[in-house]
């Protein structure tokens, strides 16, 4: 089992004949994912490399393909509206890639697309393990298996996942919720996902400082979750306070937000938060085998 | 992108919310000048973003030509002193001469985003003119918070709800729901993160004047206000910001520390973990340096010349894990910076996986440089190099 | 039984100290209706004539005293502003007899407040007589009984029912949905309403020339009430295509909303409709002598 | 509030709306003196609110200024004629001249709002410059419709479909999207309940143009801009409107029949029931008039001197059924108008009942007038004495 995305998940890229789009659909057709097409406006009636259809709109594609989830290629100024189309064409799960959304596109569309799970934006999308792929990660490194993980950022996702399956363990589903201040997808809702999922036995939770999110899921995981095993992970313990560092999700301010409080709310909740990514496996066997 | 008082007020007026009469100005003669031609009670107030400026001297009150002369020199005379956010202080470049209120109360408003809430939340507090913060540890009931439901945006109920909410003074009341609007409508229109009045003045002939403005917008939004791009130019970017800016990255991707270790990654999360690395490998990080997704090579010869000419970095680990960053073009980068550059050698730790990660490490193969497996490793084997 | 609105129904008025809201709120009171409060800005911590508690905001209203239903006396400019409020404080029921409310305000509210029920604007409001009043409806023409009565038009609702009353036959619940070219709700709302209240075994449908309520209204008696006794009238049989009379509701345009293009979707629908209001009680007579 | 073509077009210029060069004359001379100073060539439209221009030969064409000159005479020299909608024709008063395009394709855009779904709804045909309600008939499934959630509002992708969907030109595809968004922004700004663009032209060399501008605004919403007040002044009321204005009611309040018996009610459906009820009698109605909601006395003598002296009434029967308007106020105003009015007298038949109906029937008692019981029985009562 995996959340959010299988083998049987009719895909479709939205900006499908652009340079990432074009790219990444035929990592994501290789991986195994079941993409049915695409679009570019004007572009209606070609084929892609892949064979794959192209449509002017989003609405032809899912009337064509019964396509229920997007994948997102579009640049910044036309990420909401990329958005918005697939969301009154009825599809009900988007990955938005798009790095440089405005924060207030998206927290309009977060407010007003009620039933359409979102997906980042600024993400690199999420992997089943040996089913699918949506976004830009590289699948070489999941393997199949029952740990689901959840990281705001794109890179060190896959840092602990390449150490997962080098220390053999599996993934049911892996994803980047984006490292935006507004997303479209917490690890809340992710992590209420994989309590549902019963092929889900483990979860690793990889944030970083700024915002309250890891807050917020410590707080989840004491109330709902406390027999099942997590390992957290603080990314930016040794970022200076008042700095902003890269994304703008890495920005301290107040209380919450600090490295401190964040691995504090872990500690509280029973999940062991890792020094460095390459303890998570160790914990993780730990956690497993206590359970067990 | 955050603005000086003098350009949020701009923005104030367009919106619609009522400003006192006010000049910019550089220097201190036209401070003079001003006062010259208009008649009135002036408070001179330098423009800096950071700030605690009353505490630090840099609000004074002025009368006549003259006193707005001399305390405009005065003011100008020395920079903003450091405090924890701001260890340089900040360079005061220009003034606002501001008409002087007759004060009756001062009170807090300002709007922002909630993450957790996903909404833009609306803050009102009786507590005006000191530090938010304060008077959220001191008086937390005293701040009355409306979420705003984006579908239905700002609707005047919400400002007569917050008045009453928190207490205001009745003599706000009437003009508060309008105000709370137009701070709403600016917010959204420019794209702001946060627009905050404070303090909101009530005069003692019972009119309402924002007294300062705080507006940061959105970087990420500035395309749609060209102007802005014009009004960038007049903030101050400290050092870090415009030698990133002039590498080509965005200004919040490069910061330098004091260590010996030059760390540079794609990604701010595995550019932190990086950093993290190297410090639990016992070694000081010169610099945090994210390369930005799908940099091609280069990005990636531009980040090795600014890494090695600007910092103390006595060794360099470059942590590249491809996704939409793709292996082959990182390799080129680095050989090309290794071939090309004037800037001095150091010695290069490079740990390089994920996509095109073969056709990456051919490349690196050829010019004679062999990648780490792990950051761990690279992080420990870049600690000693620089030793 | 009665929809919408019974004796429990804890209702305030906003505008209470205006005059309208004032006098409205009187002669409501003196209905039986279960007023338990009103709004004006300014005014909260005063008692009305009746000894009412008066409140700053519908919040600090819902607070104190729980109530549910809103009963909204507010200039045009302000109703979508009382609508809101309403709304955002928990009401799930108002009333909105403001007339001349701009349709966009209108449009804005009613795609934005999903769970509240607006009827109006610009309408009389509803009784369920013997038990609740909310609005401007003149009580005493009212009397119990099981009719449920529907219209678009004020003065029209007064005099149909009493007719109804004159002959003898009660109402469960009468009410004047407004002339408005958008309005909350519509005659399909509270037919589907009384469909599925048990006490109310026939309905009268007072329609009136121009846009497309009546027909939507025939398509669903003849889909789902096709048992129901239910009698239709068309006010405005008699005006001249092409004039717009009174309130925008009465333009007639296309096909849909001539006089004949509404009595032959009733008919179709097996609704007999009445030649003047005079007749209803005489055929509604009928069509429940054949149905019992 | 209809709109005339200029004035629509000065609204499109605002949002954004490509619009053809153009100059509004009020007379011949200004036609000549506008093509005089600007070289091209020009189409001179009579400006007018009824449809039917072209046919009627009220658009002509002029390349010089006397040419100018000429057709403008010609079309200001009689007004539009008579149709269904119109039977009175309309006058002439000014007319505008417009650059000529170079057309390559017309098509039709319109935004409106659909009473079921209570939504606005774009609509897109590859068929324009004709009428919509011809195209709907002939080519039904060319009309492209889309239902705009008021939540979100409008998005690009919205026009997009649309082009697609009509199959539209390719031509028109990459400016559609802000034309149309352009179109929801005056729709939604300035609270229209239609806006339409017949013809949408695609040009020779690849622009699009609205050639015409049809807006309806929302009277309901006029007071959010006062300058319409202003334009209004500049639009044609027909006499019934002037009529009803002048007595202080809403111009769609009342209108004259051919018949001799006059009626009023409160609320439009009781007037219209009013109405039907003397049609049933076997009379003929003489006007509709409903004196709204909580008419007070005043209003009461106005619409009672309304009807006596300009319809061909011979009585007339007043229908009131109090809710909030009070029958007490109802009677003071016809007690007033038959002592003070200075207009002849005819019959009076009162129907009074609903909120306080007793303190009216008593106030009517001591003026020596009885009202009767029923809508039939006040109607057959009026048929009788009308004879």
């Amino acid at each position: 089992m995996s959340i959010f995305l299988d083998k049987n998940s009719k895909v479709i890229v939205q900006g499908i004949t652009g340079a990432e789009g074009s790219y990444h659909t035929d990592r994501m057709v290789k991986y195994g994912t079941h993409v049915v097409g695409g679009v570019t406006p004007g572009k209606g009636g070609q084929k892609t490399p892949q064979g794959l259809p192209v449509f002017d709109t989003v609405k032809d594609a899912v009337e064509a393909t019964g396509a229920t989830h997007t994948c997102i290629f579009v640049p910044p100024p036309f990420a909401a509206d990329a958005l918005y189309e697939a969301y009154e064409a009825g599809i009900t799960f988007a990955v938005c890639i798009t790095e440089g959304v405005p924060v207030h596109d998206m927290l309009k569309v977060v407010g007003t697309t009620p039933g359409m799970r979102i997906i980042g934006p600024n993400c690199p999308g999420l992997v089943s393990p040996g089913k699918a792929s949506i976004g830009i990660m590289p699948g070489h490194v999941f393997t199949p298996g029952k740990v689901g993980l959840i990281s705001r950022s794109g890179t060190l996702t896959y840092e602990v996942v390449d150490l997962l399956t080098r220390a053999g363990i599996g993934q049911s589903t892996c994803i980047g919720i984006g490292g935006d201040p507004i997303i479209g997808t917490t690890f809340v809702d992710c992590l209420r996902e994989f309590k549902n999922d019963p092929e889900t036995t483990a979860v690793v939770v990889c944030g970083e400082i700024g915002g309250s999110d890891e807050e917020d899921a410590a707080a989840f995981i004491s109330r709902h979750m406390p027999e099942t095993p997590i390992v957290g992970f603080i990314g930016g313990r040794n970022a200076p306070p008042g700095k902003s560092l890269g994304h703008a999700g890495a920005i301290i301010s107040g209380n919450f937000g600090t490295p401190q409080s964040k691995i504090a709310a872990f500690k509280a909740a029973g999940v062991p938060v890792a020094d460095r990514p390459s303890d998570i496996p160790r914990l993780l066997a730990e956690r497993l085998a206590v359970t067990v | 992108m955050n603005l000086m008082e003098y350009q949020g007020k701009e923005l104030f007026k367009r919106a619609g919310i009522p400003v006192p009469r006010s000049g910019h100005a550089v220097d201190a003669h036209q401070v003079a000048d001003y006062i010259e031609k208009t008649v009135g009670e002036w408070v001179v107030k330098a423009q800096v973003l950071m700030g605690g400026r009353g505490k630090a001297g840099k609000i004074k009150f002025a009368n006549t030509a003259d006193e707005g002369r001399s305390v405009a020199t005065d003011i100008l005379a020395t920079p903003m002193p450091p405090n924890r956010q701001n260890p340089k202080g900040e360079p005061i470049n220009s003034l606002l001469v501001e008409e002087k209120l007759p004060i009756a109360k001062e009170a807090y408003c300002a709007i922002t985003i909630d993450r957790t809430a996903k909404k833009p939340v609306i803050m009102v507090s009786r507590f005006g003119g000191m530090d938010i913060e304060e008077v959220a540890e001191k008086h937390p009931d005293s701040i009355a918070k409306f979420y705003v439901d984006t579908a239905i945006g700002y609707s005047p109920f919400i400002g007569r709800e917050l008045a009453f909410e928190s207490e205001l003074d009745a003599g706000y009341r009437k003009q508060l729901p309008s105000i709370v609007g137009a701070l709403y409508d600016l917010f959204f229109r420019y794209g702001a993160k946060l627009v905050e009045i404070n303090p909101l003045v009530l005069t003692t002939d019972g009119k309402v004047y924002a007294s300062d403005a705080k507006v940061e917008l959105d970087d990420d939004a500035l395309f749609r206000n060209p102007e802005f791009a014009e009004w960038q130019k007049h903030l101050p970017l400290d050092e870090d910001e415009q030698l990133a800016s002039k590498a080509g990255l965005g200004i919040r991707n490069f910061r330098r520390f004091d260590g010996n270790v030059g760390t540079m990654a794609n990604g701010a999360g595995l550019a932190m973990a990086t950093m993290d690395a190297v410090t639990n490998a016992g070694g000081k990080i010169a610099n945090f340096l994210d390369v930005g997704g799908g940099a091609n090579a280069e990005r990636v010869r531009n980040c090795y010349e600014l890494v090695v000419n600007n910092t103390g970095a006595k060794a360099f680990f470059i942590n590249i894990f491809g996704g939409i960053t793709r292996g082959d073009e990182v390799a080129k980068g680095i050989v090309q910076a290794m071939e090309e550059t004037s800037s001095r050698k150091i010695p290069l730790v490079i740990r390089l996986t994920g996509t095109n990660e073969e056709e990456g490490r051919r490349i690196l193969a050829k010019a004679g440089m062999t990648p780490v497996e792990t950051m761990d490793e690279g992080a420990k084997r870049a600690v000693e190099l620089a030793k």
